[in-house]
This record gives C-alpha cells, structure tokens and sequence, in this order.
C-alpha cells in the first residue's frame, strides 16, 4: 500500500531563500539569553497554583495550622465534596451550557452541560479558561468617576439623574451600546426602556459577531435567518472558509460531535465515512480535517463559490459538485463568518439546489434579541456622538475603544459625550475613556439567561457571590427602570414567571437551574423562501490582510487570561503573540523572513508586526489576528502583541485588498511549543484512506513492526484487578486544544510565561503535537495529543534514584511530587518527552485570589521537582473508594479524565483494559490501534488509532 | 639562565632523579618547597593563586544564586534537561582518575617513574574529585534533599532506588574520594614524620607531630605500613576501573540514541586517564619549572606521560570509531539518524569537529620522539587534551538530547552565564586547593625518593 | 611493640639504641643481633629496606587477613542492603522490573566491598602499628630526628631476656656503629 | 632528639578519637530522637484552642456520638468540623452565660466562624480519606486515640508515613468489625490477628502501598 509521503525534512523541500531561512532555522524563535525571565515572570509564576508543596520529610516542624468551620453550614453541602452547577458560558453573545464543580464555594473547573445542545458535555479551551478569569486579580474591582474609587451608590444617584433627564426629554441623548444580546430578559428590560424613553436607542457591537451571516441572509432571503447545520446527516460537507470546527464557530461544540461521530463509526463499523472540502486563506482545524483542502485568497472564495453555482470549469469545482450531485439532501455548504455576504447568499442557494435544506440545514429565527447590521448601528451611533446628539452614553460590557472598526474613530467620536458610563468586566480601554466605570459580575457570579446557537433558553446562574462586588447588566438597567434595588435574579425569575404558563412555576424553575436551560426553546424549523444570489461587487485585487479572531484569545475578551496566552495556537504551536501569517511564496515575493518585522499598511492605516511564514497560507494574503496589542487588559497581556483592529475598516470587516508591507527590521523571536514541523521520516502519526484501511486493515502496525509480548527478558507484571489504559483515536481528533486547557485547569499546571516557552520550558502536560505533510505551500495538517504514555516497562522509572516514580498495583506510572529531589534524569530518559520540569517556582504561591481556582484534590507543585500526565489519578480514587463503599467494582465510564471530558470529538477514551467489555477495551481491539514507537518495547497503556481519510478519487493527487 | 640551570638540572629521558643527591639533599629539597618562608614563595604562585581565588568567588555568588533561584539559571531546557553540570562532573571525575592510576597501577607494574609524580596526581585526584562531587548535588532541583539518595532509615520508610545508575554513582563516587583520600594520606604519615622532625618552629613541628600520629619508621611500621599500601593499591586498581565505568552507565543504561551503548565503560575509562594524565602534565610541568625540580620531575617522566596520554588517545579514537560504526551497522534509524545530527546536521556539529581534532589530531604528533622530548610542545597538547576531553563530553550529554525519538519534542540547549560562571568557578577551586597543596605539604614522596636514591646510586647515598 | 609499658616500672631504660650511617651496616647489625640470641629489638629506616624486618624476626600477615575479612563484610553488606531495600523494606514495580534485579546491585556491591576493605586495611595498620603514639622513648635519643632522613638505628629493648646495660652495649660497640646512646624510658 | 609530646598524650589521642566517634554517633541518635519526639510531632501535646473544648466531657459524659459533630466522616474525605449552629443547639439552652463559651456565642451573633488549631494535620501534599477508612472498619481510636478521655484533644499517633505504611500493609492487626468503629471503648480482641484476617476478606480490604494512594 502507498505510504502517505511525508517530508524528508524541510531542507529536502526548500524551494526559496526565504523559506528556507524558516526552514532551517526551526528556532527562529530562540535568542539566548544570557539573563533572567522577564518582569512579567514574577506575575505569571503566580496565575497557575497555590498552597505549598511541604519540605524536606525528615525533621521538619509542621507549622501551626487553623481550621475554619462554618457557622450556619448550608443545607446541601458535605464538607470535602464538590458541588456541581448547571450554568451557561457567553461567548459573543451565545450561550453554551456547562456544569461547574464548586469545592467549598470556590468555582473550580469548568465541564460540559450533557443535557445542553450547543455542549453536550464537551467544552472549548476558552470555556474551561473561565475559571482562570474569575479568579483574576487584574478585574475591575471597584466603582470608579472619572478614575477615583467611588460607590455603586454615589453611581446609581449619577444613572438616576440621567434617567430622569430622559424622563423629561422622552429618552432624547441617551443611548445604550451593548454587545449581541441573546438574553430575553435583558431584551426585555431593554425594550422596557425603549418603551419608556421612546427616544432612546440601543446599539449593538459584536466585533467578531455574526455580521456577515446576517448580512448574508438577508440578501438571500430578504430577512435574517439562522442557519443551524446538521452534520449527522451530512455525508459531503463543503466549507466556504467555515471553520466549523473552530470555538469561535457558533455551535462548534456540536458540529465537531456531530462530524467526528459519523468518522468514528465509519472506521468503527464501515458506515460510509463524511468527506470534508475546505476553501480557506488560511490554515485552521477545519482545514486540517478536511480530504480537500482548496487554498485560495479570502477573496476568491466567492468566485471559486460562484463556479459551483455556475457549473464550473476548475476541475476540482466539477468533481465536487459531482460528489454533491451525488448526496443530495446528505450534503451540506457551510459559508464561514469570514466571507463576504454573498457568499453566504451561493451557500443558501446551492444547498437549496442540492436538496439540504430540512435535512442537513435547518432554518429557525435570529437568535440574537434583535438581529440588526451592527455595522450600520455603531457607524450611526459614532456619527450622532460627533454631531453631539448624544448626551449619555451606556456600554454594557464590551470594549469599543479598542475593537470598533478604525475608520469610525470611536474614541474621538466617544469624546463628545457628556455623561459616559461603562459596565466591564476589566478596567480596560474604554473604560479608561468613560466618567463612570462599575466592575461586571462575572459569569459565575450572576443570574442571568441567554439563547444558544440553535435558540435553546439558557440559565445563567451564580455559583459564588461576586467576589468584587460586580454587578450584572440587569442591574444596572434596573436603575434606568426605577428598580435600582431589584437583584437580578428577581428579574431573571420574574421574566420566566410570566412566559411560564401554568402554576407549578416553581418546579418548573427547579427543573431549569438543574438543568441549566428551559427545555424546548430551541427555535423550530422554519422554511425561508427561495435563495436570490445579490449582484457581484467589484472583485479586489492586490496583497489581502484578512482578519480572524485568535485562535486562543479570541476577540480580546479573554486576553487577560494566562492559560489561553500560553495555549499553542492549533497550527503554528505560537504562544503569547499574533503574527503576519503570509505564505512562503509571499514572503520570498517581499524577501520577508519569520521574525521580520514589518511596517504593514492599507488605506492609510498602518500597524507594526512580525511576520510568521505559515505552510498553507494562500498566496498574495495575510491573515492576523484579534486579541493583542492590548494596553489596558492587565498585567498578562498589556503589550503583548499588536492591535489588528487598528487595520480593520467597518467596509471590510474580515478581508480587503491593497495592503503594503514595508520591512521596518528582524530577529523577532517568538516563542513556540514546536520547533520541528515535520516527521522526520517517522511514523508518529499513521493514517491511510478507507479504501487502503479496506485493504490493508493492519496498514496501522504491519506484522513486521511489531512486538511480541514475550519479547522481554523479565516476566511481565500482572494487573489483576484494575488495568487502566488511553485511546486516542487521531480520526476524531480535531486538534482544537480543548484537552490541553481542561488539564491544566484539573491539574494546577503553572504557566510560565513567554520566556520559558521560548526556551521549551512550557508545562503543558498534554503535548499536541502538528506535523506537516506534503508539499510545502500546501501540505497536510495533523495534529496527535501526546499525554503520558504509563508505559508498563516505564524508563523513567528505572533511572530515579529516589523511587519518586513508580508503578502502581494498577499500571499507572506514578509521579510523587514530595518524593522527586530533580535530578531530571527521567525526562532525558523518556523517549515520548512527555515529563515537565519545575526549573523555578512556576507555581503561584504569592497571589491570595488564585487559590480559589486550584483543584484542591491536586498537588500544587514546588520548584525543582518532575511532573507529567497522572491519568487524572485524583478522579480515579474517587471513583475507586466510591465504589468500595458501594462494594462493587468501578464501572466503565465512571472515570473520566479531564482530557476526555473536555474532548468535544469523543477522541479520547480512558478506562479498564482488564474488562473486554469495556469502550477503551473495544477501541483497542481495533486493527487501527497502534503505539508510539512500539519498537522500543515500553508497552504503553496510551495507544492512537491512526486516522482514515476519505478522499474523492478524481481528486486524490499521488 | 633559567634554561642552562634546567638542561643542568635535569638528567634526561633515562633518568628519574638528577645527579648528585643523597638522603640528606632529597629529604631538603622537598622538604625544602615547604619550608621555604612565606615572602620568598615562587611569585607565579602568587599570581597563579590570586586568579584562582577570584574564580572561587565567582563560583560562591553563581551558586547563591543558583540555590536562590533554582536550576532554570542554567540553560537546561526538556529536552536537554542535562547540560554543564554533568558534563563537568564527569570531566573532573575522569581527570580525577590519573592519581590512582599512577599510584596503584603503576605502583603494581613497579614503575621507578612513578615515584616523583604520584603524590602530586593523589592530591590532583582528590581536589578534582571534590569538584565533581559538588555538579550532582548542584544539578538538583531541590538539592537540600540530596541526602534522600543514601540509604539512612528514615520516618517514611522509603529508600534509594538502587536500579538507577545514579545510586551506583553515588556508592561509586563517594567510595572512590574516601579511597583516593586514604591512599593520599597514608603515603604522606611517614613524610609527616620526617616533617616533624626536620621542621624548626616548635608549632610546625607540633602540627606535623600530629599528623604523623607518632611514626617512627621503625621496621615494624615498615613492614605492616608496605603491607597496608600494597592492598590499598591492589583495591584501587579495579576501583579506577569501576568508577568511571560507573559514571558512563549513567548513559548507557538509558534507551537514549548516543547514550545507549556498550562500548562506553571501556571508551571511557580510556578517556578519564587519557585527561588525568594531561591534567598532571599541565600542573607538573609549570610547578617543576617554578620550584626549580626538573631534577626530579625529570624528562623521563614527562615521555612516559606523554606515551601513555599517547596510547589512551588511540584507544578512545578506537571509541569514536566504533560509535560511528555501530550507528550505520545497527541499522536502526535513530541511531543513525543521532549520528548524522551529531557529527553533521546537528546544531553543535562543529563541537564534534573541534573534539576530533582536539582529541585525535594533534595528540598524534607524540609519535615522533622530538615533540615528547619538547617541554612547551607536551604542554599544549596536554592543555588541548583537557579542552577536547570536555568536548567529548559535551557531544555526548547535549547533542544526544537535543534531538531523540519523537521531532516534535526536539530542543535547543544553549549555556548562560551561570553556567559557564559555576564552571570556571571550580577550575578555581582545583587550583586554589592545587597551589596550597604545593606550598603547605610535600608535593613529591620523601621516603620514596629516598627509596629511589638507596636503589639509584647506592654509591653516593651519603654526599659526604 | 608495648612490652615496655608492661615493664617500665623496675626498668631504668627503655633500651640501648645503636646509630648507622648506611643501611647495609645496619642489616648486617640486625642480623648479627638476632643471631646472638636478641628478640625484643627493633629498627629505626629513613625508608623501608628489603629484609630487615625479617632480620629482626618480624613477620605478620595479620594486615591481609583483616582486610580479606573486611572486603567480605562490605560486600555482603552492600549487596544485602540492596536487595533488603528493594525486596523486604520497600517492594515498588520499578519499570516492570522483578524486585530482585540482583544484576544492578553489582557496582554497589562491589563499590561497597572496596570502602570497606580500604578501610580496614588503613586502620588495621595503625592499630598494629600502635599509633597514634605521639610520645615514644625512643624519641629521646638525640639525633634520632635524622631516622626519618638519613641515619639508621637499631634499638634492642630492655625487655629483651639477655638485655643487660653493659652488656648488651659491649656488644652493640662490636657493630661499629657511630654511637650508642641510652633510651631513657 | 627532645619529645614533641607529654607522655599523656598517648592515651589522650586515643581517648579523643574514642570520643569524636562517640559524639558522632551521639548526634545521629538524637537527631532522631528529637524527629520522634513532641517538638516535632506534637504527639502527646494539647494544642491551645479558642474554647477549651472537652471531648471528655462531651463524648463520656454526655454521651454524644462522634458522628453528631463530625457528620461527614461515613460519606466525605472530610469527617467534618461542626458549624457554630451544631454547639449552640444545645449551649442556648445550657451553660447559656458561660464565660468559656462567649466565643461561641460571639461568633453565632456575629457569623465570625471560630478558627480552631489544627491537632491532626497531614501536610498539603498527603490526601486523606476519612470515608473509606471508617467503612472498611478502621475505628476513630485507631488513629486518634481515646479521644474520649481527653479534656483538651490531642494527637496520639505521629501521622509519619511509616505509621501509615505500617497499616496500609498489615490491616488485619487493625480492622475491627464496623459496628465497633465509633466504639471509642472498644478492646482488640486476643485473636485480633485471626479476626482481623476474616474481616480482611469480608470487608474486601486491600492493603494498598501504591504512591498515589495518598499523594497526587
């Protein structure tokens, strides 16, 4: 069968100067240094972990310790066991259910709500960041006028004296600005407001919301339409630079559940396996799954749209709509936010024609309270601050000064109201602008409601009282509304009182804070009338920037957050910074280099930014990204990167022509956790097509390469009574980081900051590794989590000279902290190099607020001392003495690793290789199940099942 | 001047003492260097300790801030969690084992030349060993807990681990300072005695008293003394063998490419008294210089040394060899693939370069009998072999981890200052201990060179 | 070595010492006094000469044996420290490895018997030797600092059953040695 | 040649290396010594606590269960600590104007919880299950002693990790039947080691030496 060709090695494949200087230098990333960290260390050793690791074990006096019971202990609560919460987690505006494990009141760790839709137990990298956020000592912490602390009283006054001005004048001059609200009770207050003031107006802005989907829908249908995809139906899906599989997408959770699912079963049970085509600029996760990955500039996505619509010429245009020809009303064209909206118009038309509509699409009602072109709104509301029409100002959250579209000039615009208030969850750059700031409740300290991708009403509620004396948007509208002392959960309450027909209310809540959403409200399916493609605009020609939320930090939200900072971006491994990705071609076109730095302009507006050659990238393109060049989001990511925004013009929210890139100087080093792209002619990652698989089903661990058990010069240990072992099944595996994140947050690891990164010093315990294959410009993507293997013959056991590593009476390859004196030997000795090493005191034990968010079940390790993936082990004895008090065994299923719950593809699988029966059992019974360098005969308990593709045979290419 | 007196002085390649000494003149002129007063000490001691003296503190300020930092000072990194620390202690080690070995084996071998230089190499041995035992304990990363790898009972019930090569290190080390430090000592009881009793000021001649613990040479001592030393030798012959043999399983027992090899006791035994015999040869030769012993030290020692630095060289580029060998005939492709990053595609390729020429090249020129009869050309080569020895292990701890099984965990290792600083730093604690060896105690072997004179020229044993 | 202590009490010397100036004279010395019947006696080298300790009826292996029985003691002890620690005290699954993986215990236990035997082989020395024993009576004698340099004496004790002051002098005299002087207990 | 050294000095240098040996040895065993004893452990040591709370009193006297205060130990690594709420059930009714007792009061009035000092404290790193020792039949005397004759508590046992170990491998010397568990009076029977066996077995005792058993 045909080896999947990988690179030999990038010098094989070098093919310019300049990528060749990427190229080689895997370590453009890596200055040395002859110093210390930077400031920002001392700070960052802080954001990852807390109460002390104890001393020496001999001769040491154990100091004296107090012990704190409550006076009036809640009714519910047992002492030393979790509480679990139903809550929903916003991001741009949409929820998507979760449940948070609260030790002693303290919000810990973040998973996915089963019962909710959008989740269905799964969770995104920035949903288990949460946490993290909650816990930041850098929120707003107080009420502040013109930058003086001041009180929530002294504020209501000021908002009462507003309301009453617009009492007089019908509202004339007050305006609100919010972000995209999908909350009905907050719609509702709203529109209570609006009734009262009718001169009033609210304005929305999303900066990476839904623009062009709107936009889109309302060119095709004349009206907003939410499209909700169901991709357990779809055999062929056909992405217009949709990157679905991406957390910003909305209901990405579930698309990724849905699509992994119908891969899974097709290599489990031949079912027939989905086939993905991907159109994009740039490189996502959703490119690297799909079979066909077309690269081409943000802006020829349209015309390369409009051939399948026009019946094509493009060879790959006329296979493809053969292959939809095929599966009509099993296929599905997604169009991405990133397009233009007639784009989204041709994705509405062609599933139309391709008979998806009802079957694969599904058409409900806007969920956003009052889906409007959020452009137009802020271009109005800037337009009425200059001309002075605006007396007072009202942002509920959200950050214009620094994400509104450059053109518009907010902030001057900004500077010609007289009264400006902002609600915000950090002091950051707008509220830097505003009279009066109040610190935001954070979401796990309010009550509060909102819709999911697909309409589903979910609770918000709190899980500990907010620590800084937030306050929601509820709230604060209540002043407007004369009802400055309701809490906000009377007003959520109320709301559902009287949508709730019936009189058992009260059970009916009940029921909703269980489950944390109202069962049934997802929007029904509707039928929109035919699709209409809007006339074409000019096309653009020249260098295109295309824009993109961080694949990590997103909008800028979240860019405070450590744990998303240090969190490798899926396809370059970057942390800590944005780039100019361009492509190789590109970048010998302007003789640019990884590392240059640039002075990048269009239409007059200019910004400064390193370049990163990014193998995949469309030629004559760049993309950058959102989320940095922050100077007012705290100790984390102030001056971290550079600002996107200020290129980003409200005519072309995500691409547009015309950009100028000047090389101003070189050598700037970034820091990733990946410094080699390729395999090096190894075979970490095994994958084949179906049709291979079908023929060669042992393609994985062909008979010469393996290892026979008896291959050993000492008898094997028995496990008799438990075997735990890991499946990591890589044809699921979306590479969307969720498993790193979640780990982190379950484990106490530290972050250590950009420095250490650079230096490969990063604790991430799960690896995920990137590899390239194919050719340069174009090459595949694949991505491989690498967690401890619990080799049963452990060679980081046999070096300790300490016995701080050993083997369990179940197999797992134990890692005692306290024991560990770092001699290192272990990680040198560890062919996976999945062991982390405290080279200092990582571990935050200085700031109070951090203590909170720690696992308490976990170890926070010191300096000096080994650490690695357990397993999850703190979940096991759980599981284990709970089951011995019920005296029975551990059922299959009941141990869930952190990974595993995260995972929103069901890649990983964790559990007992003792019982047949069991689901990793039965994974590894698959001939796709292989193991990292088998031939080093370690016997890991963490096995891969290789990936299958499924090509379209007129396009598979050698 | 100077070079007329040394061509007098030194009776040439066939001799182990110069002409004309008796009892009486070797007893002084050892006896002499140390009681020579304070102010008329050689000036280039002076000097040569004052440079040494500020290393040590630069070595005290790199490990105060090393423990009040921890070990991320270094450049140490996953993967090369290993890097100066280790490869100065099996530096030191190795130079530490050419005390011994000229001590014992040569002893057994009754080799006259030995005599003159083995006291000397003992204390070298010692001070070198000293130095490596501290990069161990320094290289921890919770190093107040290093008394957790002796076995000791202890309220948690837990013990070393003795799989581990380290354990074996930690018996090997220590077991190889305190032998190397009998052996030291007891050669020096009945040089004690004569010190004693030749020393004028009372209170040198009661500290010395001391020392000798009331040795009188009488014949009995003799006879149980000779008895004693001889199995001391006899012991430490396969001890020289076993430590560094030791210290190599720390690599060869891991799976790492590079590491994980059989040939690396023997390989680097060779190599340890490879470098000890270039380390005595870079300290004797200056030090005969300045305390004016060419008589003593004479150029026979020096061929002999530079014979055997000679033949240890051809063995471990027999090492080198079969490194590169086994790579392609093991056919295993990390192997191979670790040899080519190593010697060619690696970062620190020209590290290899550089220990092929240090080690192999140059010291080739030893064959011819003009070079070895060349004071200063003995010396470079010597100064050379320490640098390549380092090298050697440099190549072997970084470039093996840099790059290993799985590319996407492959790393950069690059030194800082801290750890160049607690280098250089116990390069001068060696010497600091080196040069108040020479000046406090009798660097070469009285009663023996008394031996050596009773054996040479019994004709004029007694000058008058 | 101590027998003066047993007899110091009724003894005036310690014993009479004769001064030589080249080693040969004095081995033909020793051998002449332990032929004419002298036991308790002993000699005073610079450094150790070939058979002179035979010429005074010295011979002892006791050195070798204590360090044999050491070496032994070292060994086992080392080897049964180690499989104590891995099999009884403690029992981990290290890297799937039996609990008695005997062949790693070998450096130690080698490395082990070494100290040990070293050790004993020192100590032992010294102890046989007496010391430390920083007064002797022999250090009395004058000139007898040169023994540790270049003069060679021999000493016959008053211990000794023929020794008698005057006699035992007549017959050192017949030696032609420089000198002989008392050595005052 | 005059002697360097007195006569003396022959036994004194013997003497001295006899007493450097000793005190070496000296050392060593009373660093051990002090490591075993109170001022490390605090064994045997009533620890000062806001109120001079009684077990004595409470247990013996009164006869409450060990279970009425700590509620959590049959169901939570945590035996549990009782709320203010829990003394002042009774102590409104009884000893209501006790000068004692004002913290208790004071802190029911002022919902400041007491902080009690620590009598039994596993370092940070060590992770306790009170829940599954007292289900497999490790009574409360077992390892806190007759807290029921203790006017101030106080710990009986060091908690070093060999007296852990020493259990964890030998159960049967310790396991008692589970009715008995909260029977602070109870007396190990003569077969101990013969009961302890068949309990062992019934209860499904595993004796668990694995690291993680307790560190994570």
């Amino acid at each position: 069968m045909k080896e999947p060709k990988y690179w030999r090695s990038l010098e094989e494949l070098q093919q310019s100067e300049s990528f060749r200087r990427f190229a080689e230098d895997e370590f453009a990333d890596r200055t040395p240094d002859w110093n210390d960290p930077a400031s920002r260390r001392r700070f960052l050793r802080v954001m990852g972990a807390s109460l002390a690791l104890g001393g020496a074990a001999a001769c040491t006096k154990q100091p004296k310790e107090t012990i704190v019971p409550y006076v009036r202990q809640p009714e519910e609560f047992v002492p030393g066991k979790p509480l679990f919460y139903a809550t929903s987690i916003m991001s741009a505006g949409l929820a998507t259910g979760a449940l948070v494990e609260s030790h002693l009141g303290r919000p810990t760790k973040v998973e996915g709500n089963p019962d909710h839709p959008a989740s269905l137990g799964a969770t995104t990298p920035q949903m288990q960041a949460t946490v993290l956020t909650l816990y930041d000592p850098d929120r707003a912490q107080t009420v502040t006028h013109n930058g003086n602390i001041d009180t929530w009283g002294n504020f209501v006054t000021a908002l009462a004296a507003v309301r009453d001005v617009a009492d007089l004048k019908k509202g004339a001059g007050l305006r609100l600005l919010t972000g995209t609200i999908t909350s009905p009770t907050l719609a509702a207050q709203i529109g209570e407001i609006l009734a009262a003031f009718p001169q009033a107006r609210w304005h929305q802005w999303e900066p990476c919301g839904s623009h062009t989907e709107y936009a889109g829908s309302v060119a095709a249908f004349g009206k907003a339409w939410n499209a909700v995809y169901r991709l357990n139906r779809a055999a062929r899906i056909v992405s217009l630079d949709a990157d679905f599989l991406d957390p910003w997408f909305p209901g990405s959770l579930r698309y990724t559940r849905d699509y992994t699912a119908k891969r899974r079963d097709a290599a489990q049970n031949s079912t027939e396996a989905p086939r993905l085509y991907v159109a994009e600029s740039a490189p996502s996760i959703t490119g690297g799954m799909a079979e066909h990955r077309f690269r081409m500039r943000a802006a020829d996505i349209e015309s390369f749209a409009e051939g399948l619509v026009e019946g094509a010429s493009d060879p790959r245009q006329h296979a493809l709509l053969k292959d939809l020809e095929d599966h009509r009303g099993s296929s599905v064209v997604i169009a991405g936010r990133y397009q233009q909206p007639r784009v989204h118009a041709i994705a509405h038309l062609l599933n139309e024609r391709f008979g998806n509509i009802g079957s694969t699409v599904i058409y409900t009602d806007p969920v956003e309270a009052n889906p409007t072109d959020q452009v137009a709104s802020l271009r109005e509301l800037v337009a009425e601050m200059r001309s002075g029409a605006v007396e007072a100002l009202l942002i509920l959250g959200g950050n214009p000064v620094y994400d509104a579209p450059a053109d518009l000039n907010f902030l001057e615009a900004l500077q010609h109201v007289k009264l400006r208030a902002q609600l915000g969850l950090y002091y950051n750059e707008t509220a830097e602008w505003c009279h009066w700031h109040v610190p935001e409740a954070h979401t796990f300290e309010s009550w509060s409601d909102a819709r999911a991708w697909d309409g589903t009403a979910s609770i918000v509620q709190p899980l500990i009282a907010p620590i800084y004396n937030g306050k929601t948007p509820h709230e604060v509208l209540g002043v407007l509304l004369n009802q400055a002392d309701r809490s906000a959960h009377d007003t959520v309450q109320d709301f559902w009182r009287a949508q709730h027909k019936g009189t058992d209310f009260s059970d009916f809540w009940q029921i909703a804070l269980h489950d944390g959403l109202i069962a049934g409200t997802a929007f029904p399916e509707q039928a929109p009338p035919a699709a209409r493609i809007p006339e074409a605009t000019a096309a653009s020609s020249g260098v295109e920037i295309s824009f993109r939320p961080d694949p990590c930090v997103g909008d800028g939200t979240s860019s405070n957050n450590a744990w998303l900072q240090e969190l490798p971006k899926p396809c370059n491994k970057m942390t800590w910074d944005n780039a100019l990705w361009i492509s190789a071609k590109t970048a010998e076109r302007f003789n640019l280099g990884t590392g240059d730095i640039v002075e990048l302009s269009q239409a007059g507006r200019k910004l400064r930014g390193p370049v990163w050659i990014q193998p995949g990238h469309a030629d004559e393109s760049l993309t950058i990204h959102f989320g940095y060049g922050r100077t007012r989001a705290g100790r984390v990511a102030d001056g971290v990167g550079f600002n996107a925004y200020a290129l980003r013009a409200s005519g072309a929210l995500w691409h547009g022509a015309g950009a100028q890139m000047k090389r101003i100087s070189h050598g700037y080093s970034f820091a990733t956790t990946q410094h080699t792209q390729t395999m090096e002619e190894r075979d970490p990652f095994r994958l084949a097509t179906v049709d291979e698989y079908r023929s060669h089903p042992d393609f994985a661990r062909p008979e010469g390469q393996r290892v026979t058990k008896d291959l050993t010069l000492f008898p094997m240990w028995n496990y008799p009574k438990y075997k735990w072992g890991l499946s990591i099944d890589l044809t699921a595996c979306t590479g969307c980081n969720a498993c790193m994140v979640a780990c982190q947050a379950e484990n106490n690891i530290a972050v250590v900051g950009k420095e250490e990164v650079a230096k490969g010093r990063h604790m991430n315990w799960i690896r995920l590794d990137r590899y390239f294959s194919g050719p340069v410009d174009d090459p595949q993507m694949y991505f491989q989590p690498v967690p401890c293997m619990h080799c049963e013959d452990a060679l980081c056991e046999l070096v300790c000279p300490v016995a701080a590593t050993v083997h369990s009476g179940e197999g797992l390859n134990e890692m005692v902290y306290n024991r560990c004196v770092g001699t290192r030997y272990c990680s040198n000795n560890c062919p996976y190099k999945v062991r982390r090493f405290n080279f200092y005191l990582y571990s935050d034990w200085y700031t109070r607020s951090l203590y909170g968010g720690r696992n308490p079940d976990v170890s926070v390790r010191s300096r000096g001392v080994m650490e690695k993936c357990s397993y999850c082990v703190q979940r096991i004895n759980e599981a284990k003495i709970g089951a011995e008090k019920e005296d029975r065994p551990v059922r299959d299923g009941e141990i869930i690793t952190a990974c595993q719950q995260a995972c929103p593809a069901n890649a990983i699988v964790f559990g007992n290789l003792n019982d047949p029966e069991s689901e990793v059992s039965r994974r590894k019974r698959q001939q796709r199940d292989y193991s990292l360098l088998e031939e080093l005969n370690t016997h890991p308990r963490t096995t891969y099942l290789a990936r299958l593709r499924h090509p379209n045979p007129d396009l598979e290419k050698g | 001047m100077e070079e007329e007196r040394v061509a007098t002085l030194d009776p040439g390649p066939d001799k182990v003492i110069g002409p004309g000494h008796d009892f009486k003149s070797v007893t002084e002129k050892i006896g002499g260097v140390v009681f020579m007063p304070f102010v008329r000490t050689p000036r280039q001691l002076f000097i040569g300790f004052a440079v040494a003296f500020v290393l040590v503190n630069l070595f005290l300020v790199a490990v105060t801030w090393l423990f009040a930092r921890g070990v991320g000072v270094w450049g140490i990194v996953i993967p090369v969690a290993w890097g100066f620390a280790i490869v100065n202690f099996v530096w030191w080690i190795g130079i530490g084992h050419a005390g011994t070995l000229i001590s014992a084996i040569l002893l057994l071998l009754k080799q006259d030349w030995r005599t003159s230089i083995n006291r000397f190499s003992e204390a070298m041995t010692l001070f070198a060993v000293a130095c490596a035992g501290m990069f161990p304990i320094l290289h921890l990363g919770r190093p107040w807990l290093a008394y957790w790898l002796l076995p000791y009972p202890n309220t948690m019930w837990l013990w070393p681990q003795p799989r581990s090569p380290l354990i074996w290190d930690v018996f090997a080390v220590s077991t190889y300072a305190s032998v190397s430090f009998l052996f030291w000592f007891t050669g020096l009881i009945p040089d004690f005695a004569t010190m004693r009793d030749s020393a004028r000021q009372s209170w040198a001649r009661k500290i010395f008293g001391v020392l000798a613990m009331g040795w009188r040479s009488s014949a009995k001592h003799w006879a149980r003394y000779q008895k004693a030393y001889l199995l001391l030798a006899g012991l430490s012959t396969p001890l020289v063998v076993s430590v560094h043999s030791v210290v190599s399983f720390d690599f060869s027992v891991s799976i790492l490419p590079g590491w994980h090899t059989t040939i690396f006791p023997p390989y680097f035994v060779a190599g340890a008294i490879y470098s000890g015999f270039a380390m005595v040869l870079t300290l004797a030769i200056p030090v005969r210089r300045w305390y004016h012993l060419e008589d003593m030290i004479t150029m026979r020692h020096i061929e002999c040394m530079s014979k055997v630095m000679l033949g240890t060289g051809l063995i471990v580029a027999y090492g080198y060899g079969m490194e590169a060998f086994m790579a392609w005939y093991s056919g295993n492709q990390f192997e191979r693939f670790m040899y080519w990053n190593r010697a060619w595609g690696g970062h620190y390729w020209w590290t290899y370069v550089l220990l092929i020429f240090c080690n192999i090249l140059i010291p080739q020129a030893l064959w011819s009998r003009r070079v070895r009869m060349s004071v200063p050309a003995v010396f470079a080569i010597a100064l050379v072999v320490n640098v390549g020895m380092w090298l050697e292990r440099f190549v072997i701890v970084v470039t093996s981890l840099e790059r290993d099984f799985m590319p996407s965990a492959w790393g950069r290792y690059y030194p800082t200052f801290w750890d160049i600083a607690t280098y250089a730093g116990t390069i001068g604690v060696f010497l600091c201990l080196m040069f108040l060896f020479i000046r406090g105690l009798p660097a070469i072997s009285m009663f023996e060179m008394r031996e050596v004179v009773h054996h040479e020229e019994p004709s004029h044993a007694h000058g008058d | 070595m101590l027998t003066e202590t047993r007899t110091a009490g009724h003894v005036k010397l310690h014993g009479l010492m004769a001064g030589f100036r080249q080693p040969e004279a004095l081995l033909q010395a020793a051998r002449g006094a332990y032929a004419a019947g002298y036991r308790h006696m002993d000699a005073y080298t610079p450094m150790p000469i070939e058979g002179l300790a035979d010429a005074i009826g010295f011979q002892s292996n006791a050195v070798s044996r204590w360090v044999f029985a050491g070496g032994l003691t070292g060994a086992c002890g080392g080897f049964g420290l180690m499989w104590w620690i891995t099999v009884v005290a403690f029992p981990h699954n290290v890297a799937g490895r039996p609990l008695n993986s005997w062949i790693a215990y070998i450096p130690i236990t080698f490395e082990c018997m070494v100290l040990v035997a070293c050790f004993t082989a020192v100590i032992s020395m010294l102890i046989m030797n007496g010391l430390p024993q920083p007064y002797h009576p022999v250090f009395n004698v004058d000139e007898f600092e040169r023994a540790s340099r270049d003069k060679f004496f021999l000493c016959i004790e008053a211990t000794d059953s023929l020794f008698d002051a005057a006699s035992t002098r007549e017959f050192l005299e017949s030696l032609q040695p420089e000198e002989v002087s008392d050595v005052a207990p | 040649m005059a002697q360097i050294f007195h006569r003396s000095s022959n036994s004194l240098a013997k003497v001295s290396i006899a007493g450097t040996l000793l005190g070496l040895s000296g050392l060593v065993w009373a660093a051990y010594e002090i490591n075993a004893g109170a001022f490390i452990t605090n064994v045997a040591v009533a620890r000062e606590q806001p109120v001079p709370f009684s077990h004595k009193h409470h247990v013996t006297d009164d006869g409450i269960d060990c279970r009425y205060c700590h509620t959590s130990v049959e169901t939570s690594p945590f035996a549990g600590l009782p709320p203010t709420e829990t003394c002042m059930s009774c102590h409104s009714q009884i000893w209501t104007n006790a000068a004692m007792l004002e913290p208790v009061r004071a802190s029911f009035r002022t919902g400041q919880s007491i902080a009690w000092t620590r009598v039994h404290d596993l370092p940070d790193y060590v992770y306790f299950n009170h829940s599954i020792h007292v289900n497999k039949g490790i009574g409360c005397a077992t390892c806190h002693g007759r807290v029921d004759q203790m006017p101030l508590t106080y710990a009986v046992n060091t908690l070093y990790m060999q007296w852990c170990v020493e259990c964890h491998r030998n159960p049967e010397k310790y396991v008692r039947p589970r009715e008995q568990v909260f029977n602070m009076a109870y007396e190990a029977p003569a077969d101990q080691l013969e009961q302890g066996r068949r309990l062992v077995t019934q209860y499904k005792i595993q004796s668990l030496t694995d690291c993680v058993t307790c560190h994570r």
